[in-house]
């Protein structure tokens, strides 16, 4: 823990930590009212990769929005994409084949596990470890060259398609993701014995931060930052879409509040997200992949319509108000990150500098997934 | 002023003892221009630094003077702890560095100049009159016998110094100490 | 379970008046509270308040231990309105999804903080700020937060030119 | 004389060649060993495994304009890479590399590296402060505080060694083991049981002092930039950066020849400069390992370290010295 401080208000001064620094992997400013290596206050200033998504989800039609989805979040796009088909085929009624289904699962677990692994390296790179980024890049390009093949896309995925999918996997594809399972598994095992022993490792994250539930509650944090908080909320368990319900897997959930029950958290959901892979490729039915009956120009029923899923990041929700037209009159996208990082704000007061960078590592940001 | 002074004949530059005096003149040049930065900087870091340069002259004058232990002791505790002890300090109280300590009254100035000048000329008068005798050498710098020493002859100043830095200890922790709450 | 003691607790704010009908959302509706089928809309309860009574609305929700998934406008400019819409969720497996809607004219756009309820609901109440113009009265930091430091223009609003 | 002061001349250019050519190729080594660890090739492309890399990098760096950021500190911002690099290199003069390879061998060998690696602090201190960058100072002043905090039980530590050989001098000390790794310093003896810990600490604290991960709280990029050479470009951070490598050299020399055995051959054969330099790159090897595997630790972490650990066990290990050569 850190020792308490004392509050000079004349004696502290303002340290700029971005829009350009090492540690905000991204263009994210804070404002920081320091007294020496202890954070005062802090200000966190968003909109530097601000591109008004919303605006363009009300001038675009549904179909000419899906692409958009994966520019919020670079690193876990495909999750985004599902929500917005979700949320389409279930105001517009569509019927979705169970062969969709899967592959939606089995791609956007796939690419949970690369995000989680992405964030898995930047992370302990922020605390000053460099090699275990680059072990985690090289098993997340697998991962890539495995939905590269399928999508076309490395990062930008607009793989999803109202009513199916773009393209049906190929057996190349389901081989392998059979052989990156294991693979994978040794690959974690590895890491926990690189990274998670580490004394320092543990003694840099054991019991700073702490985030109590409550506080995840009043900024609406989800994901692996609620779970790390001891909260059992997992949108795939609690609201269950797609064919989730057919899976069986466990959310990992830490007690302890700190940065590492938050790092456990997304180490042990790689372990759940190929348990469902696993499963996915085992039972993964014959069928079509795209729905038989489905408007060539989708328009929705007058109302609005709510969507959440949970992506890499936590709870994404995408809410569409329609006025019955091909486009959306409104369309929101409620991002996880968002109410994520508004948490640091105030939980990083009294802390020192490195470990509410340690912190802001935690919470697995992705700046433009938060701007929009 | 210039020991060589004694020496009678005036040594060639480039023969043994000349290049010792020379040497000997820019370790003089180097303290003194040290010890000016030092009193004259604006800045109080730039004054650290020059007193950084006037100790290491000052510790290469030591070993000049044939105490090798004393000069590297100089250059360990004075320019490795004293000096950033200082700048610490520094750091702590200075946020406004260009205040000058009060106002100066009308005959400071003068009153100052004055007792500098009459420091300077007993000085050197003194170092006119005295007698340069080369002593003999007591232990050639050795560890060893500045230990024994230390041990039998001047253990009551070595302990005394002990105890004073016993004391500034304390009174840096109690110091550090009352800034926290805990 | 939560569902109907949430639906209960909501209605009870508008005792007296006549529950609302089930009307298409986009049109105007009068104050009341909705169910909403879950399947076809992806939440569960839908209470329409007047600014007045949202802090009564949110502190409802708070007490029944909802988190806050985001705050929202939109622009209803054929109605000359403009639209809050709150969106409240729960961590625990008995989902409720709540919306908390509140309709304010669109020359005075005005309604209060809930930022002292849910510490959460700053950013989402700047953010709205800044595409709509909202002002959220007792709201500490009312500076805009995705656009420019000093932006004066809201882009969500429908007769936003570039 | 003049022969003396040809001699001292030529030790101390080939002192500097010296360093700056360890310099030059531990980058070098160290990158293509961070890449190997981290399974990429690392500088490959100039010239045969990348050894050209050094010399085209230090064009790059000497042919960079200096810039000096506005409001800094003009004459401390210049003077602190000169501060950094000189003493590290005047610190090659007196170490032994073998019987009859040392610059200028001193009687008080070890007190002269120390006096000298005192002195880095004051480059980083005035680094930090003459940049006139908030990060620059933060990241001084943990520096410092590290290099102070760890100079105690280095010093105490390296008090024990000499405690045990009877001298400060670093070619004695190495003499005095010589003939085989059993009579290596790091081996408990009958005067000292504890030398394993203080090589232990000695090492630990060699890191450290030359601001190495995961003590580089002075740089520590993910939090303060680059730290306090964060507005260095060019040679300035040129010389900075030979600096840290020329302390690294050091430091594996000064842990070589007080717990290794110098240039002693394990197995008591053939005794030998090459000895001497496989031991320090075997440590400095050590010393790149442990950067490329381990997370930094924090600021009180570091100082908790020092002062409530390393200072007491090496206190009570020179106690403990000093009572059993008085018995034995």
């Amino acid at each position: 823990m850190s020792a308490p401080i004392q509050l000079r208000p004349d004696e502290t001064f303002l340290l700029n930590v971005g829009p350009q620094h090492p540690a905000t992997h991204g263009v994210l400013r804070v404002k920081m009212q320091m007294d020496g290596e202890y954070i005062v206050k802090a200000e966190t200033v968003l909109g530097y990769v601000h591109r008004m998504h919303e605006k363009m989800g009300e001038n675009r039609t549904y179909a000419q929005y899906l692409p958009n989805l994966s520019r919020l979040d670079y690193l876990g796009a495909l999750g985004y994409t599902h929500g917005h088909v979700l949320a389409i085929e279930r105001a517009a009624g569509i019927e979705v084949p169970e062969r969709a289904e899967y592959i939606r699962a089995i791609t956007v677990e796939l690419n949970r596990v690369a995000s989680h692994l992405f964030w898995f390296g930047a992370f302990v790179m922020d605390l000053g470890g460099f090699s275990p980024l680059m072990y985690a890049i090289q098993d997340r390009e697998h991962i890539l060259d495995m939905l590269e093949a399928v999508t076309g896309a490395r990062l930008t995925y607009c793989y999803y398609r109202f009513g199916g999918l773009y393209n049906d996997v190929d057996d190349d594809f389901i081989e392998a993701a059979k052989r990156f399972i294991p693979r994978m598994r040794k690959s974690l095992k590895k890491y926990d014995a690189l990274v998670s022993g580490n004394i320092i490792f543990q003694k840099r994250l054991e019991g700073i931060a702490p985030v109590s539930a409550e506080m995840c509650r009043k900024y609406g944090a989800t994901g692996p930052v609620a779970r790390g908080s001891g909260i059992n909320f997992d949108v795939r368990k609690n609201e269950p879409y797609s064919v989730y319900p057919e899976f069986d897997f466990d959310v990992p959930v830490y007690h302890e509040c700190d940065s590492l029950a938050r790092y456990k958290v997304r180490m042990d959901e790689m372990e759940q997200s190929l348990r469902i892979i696993e499963q996915g490729l085992e039972t993964l039915p014959d069928g079509p992949i795209m729905a038989e009956k489905k408007p060539k120009n989708i328009k929705l029923p007058v109302g609005d319509y709510y969507q959440a899923v949970e992506t890499a990041r936590g709870s994404f929700g995408i809410r569409i108000v329609s006025d019955g037209d091909k486009n959306a009159y409104r369309l929101k996208l409620r991002s996880p990150t968002y109410s994520n990082m508004h948490l640091f704000d105030e939980a990083c007061e009294g802390m020192l500098i490195m470990d509410a960078l340690a912190f802001m590592g935690s919470l697995d940001l992705v700046i433009p997934e938060i701007d929009r | 002023m210039n020991p060589s002074m004694a020496i009678t004949e005036a040594p060639g530059l480039f023969t043994a003892n000349g290049l010792t005096g020379l040497i000997f003149l820019v370790m003089m040049a180097v303290t003194l221009i040290g010890g000016l930065i030092a009193c004259t900087a604006e800045r109080l870091v730039r004054s650290v630094a020059g007193l950084i340069v006037c100790f290491i002259g000052v510790a290469a004058l030591y070993y000049f003077l044939n105490s090798p232990f004393v000069a590297l002791m100089q250059i360990l505790i004075y320019v490795g702890a004293v000096c950033i002890t200082i700048a610490f300090a520094i750091m702590l109280a200075a946020p406004e560095e260009n205040k000058k300590n009060g106002p100066a009254g009308p005959l400071s100035g003068p009153l100052a100049f004055i007792t500098a000048g009459i420091v300077t000329i007993g000085l050197i008068v003194m170092a006119m009159r005295a007698k340069f005798t080369s002593l003999p050498k007591v232990n050639g710098g050795s560890v060893k016998e500045i230990g024994i020493q230390f041990l039998t002859s001047y253990s009551m100043v070595f302990e005394l110094i002990s105890i004073v830095l016993l004391i500034a200890i304390i009174g840096a922790l109690v110091i550090a100490r009352a800034g926290r709450s805990k | 379970m939560i569902l109907e003691t949430t639906q209960q607790a909501l209605q009870a704010l508008f005792a007296g008046s006549v529950p609302a009908d089930e009307a298409e959302a986009g049109t105007p509706r009068g104050n009341g509270v909705l169910t909403r089928d879950y399947k076809t809309h992806g939440y569960h309860l839908d209470a329409q308040v007047d600014a007045a009574q949202l802090l009564a609305a949110v502190t409802i929700l708070d007490e029944g231990g909802f988190f806050i998934e985001s705050i929202t406008g939109v622009d209803w400019i054929k109605e000359n309105q403009l639209e809050v819409i709150y969106d409240f969720s729960r961590y625990d497996f008995d989902a409720c999804r709540v919306v908390i809607r509140t309709r304010i004219p669109r020359d005075k756009p005005e309604v209060p903080t809930i930022s002292t309820i849910y510490a959460g609901a700053n950013w989402h109440e700047r953010e709205t700020h800044d595409f709509f113009g909202i002002k959220f009265a007792g709201h500490p930091h009312l500076v805009p937060l995705l656009l420019p430091e000093d932006a004066d223009f809201h882009p969500l609003l429908k007769d936003f030119k570039a | 004389m003049s022969l003396t002061l040809l001699n001292v001349i030529v030790a101390v250019v080939i002192a500097i060649a010296f360093a700056a050519v360890n310099a030059a190729y531990l980058v070098w080594a160290e990158r293509r060993g961070a890449a190997r660890i981290q399974r990429r090739p690392g500088p490959n492309i100039n010239g045969p495994f990348g050894l050209l890399q050094p010399p085209l990098d230090g064009i790059k760096l000497m042919t960079k304009q200096l810039m000096i950021p506005g409001g800094a500190d003009k004459i401390l911002f210049m003077v602190a890479p000169v501060l950094a690099m000189a003493p590290a290199i005047m610190s090659f003069v007196t170490i032994p590399f073998s019987e009859g390879i040392a610059a200028h061998n001193m009687e008080l060998g070890v007190l002269v590296i120390f006096a000298f690696a005192s002195m880095g602090a004051m480059a980083i201190l005035f680094a930090g402060w003459g940049s006139r960058n908030k990060y620059s100072v933060m990241a001084s002043v943990r520096a410092v505080s590290q290099n102070v905090s760890y100079e105690i039980p280095m010093l105490i530590t390296a008090i024990t060694v000499v405690m045990t050989t009877g001298s400060m001098d670093l070619k004695e000390i190495s003499m005095a083991q010589s003939g085989g790794f059993w009579h290596w310093n790091i081996f408990p003896s009958l005067q000292s049981p504890l030398m394993p810990i203080s090589f232990i600490i000695f090492f630990i604290c060699s890191l450290a002092e030359t601001n190495r991960a995961p003590f580089d709280l002075g740089e520590a990029e993910s939090e303060l930039v680059a730290g306090f050479h964060t507005e260095y470009g060019s040679m300035g951070f040129g010389l900075f950066f030979m600096g840290e490598y020329a302390n690294i050299v050091i430091g594996a020399s000064l842990t070589t020849i007080l717990f290794l055995g110098g240039w002693d051959c394990p197995f008591g054969m053939f005794p030998g400069v090459w000895w001497f330099l496989l031991k320090i790159y075997l440590l400095i090897a050590t010393f790149i390992w442990i950067r490329w595997t381990f997370p930094r630790t924090t600021i009180y972490g570091l100082l908790n370290l020092s002062w409530k650990i390393l200072i007491p066990i090496s206190l009570f290990n020179l106690l403990l010295t000093a009572g059993l050569l008085k018995v034995f």
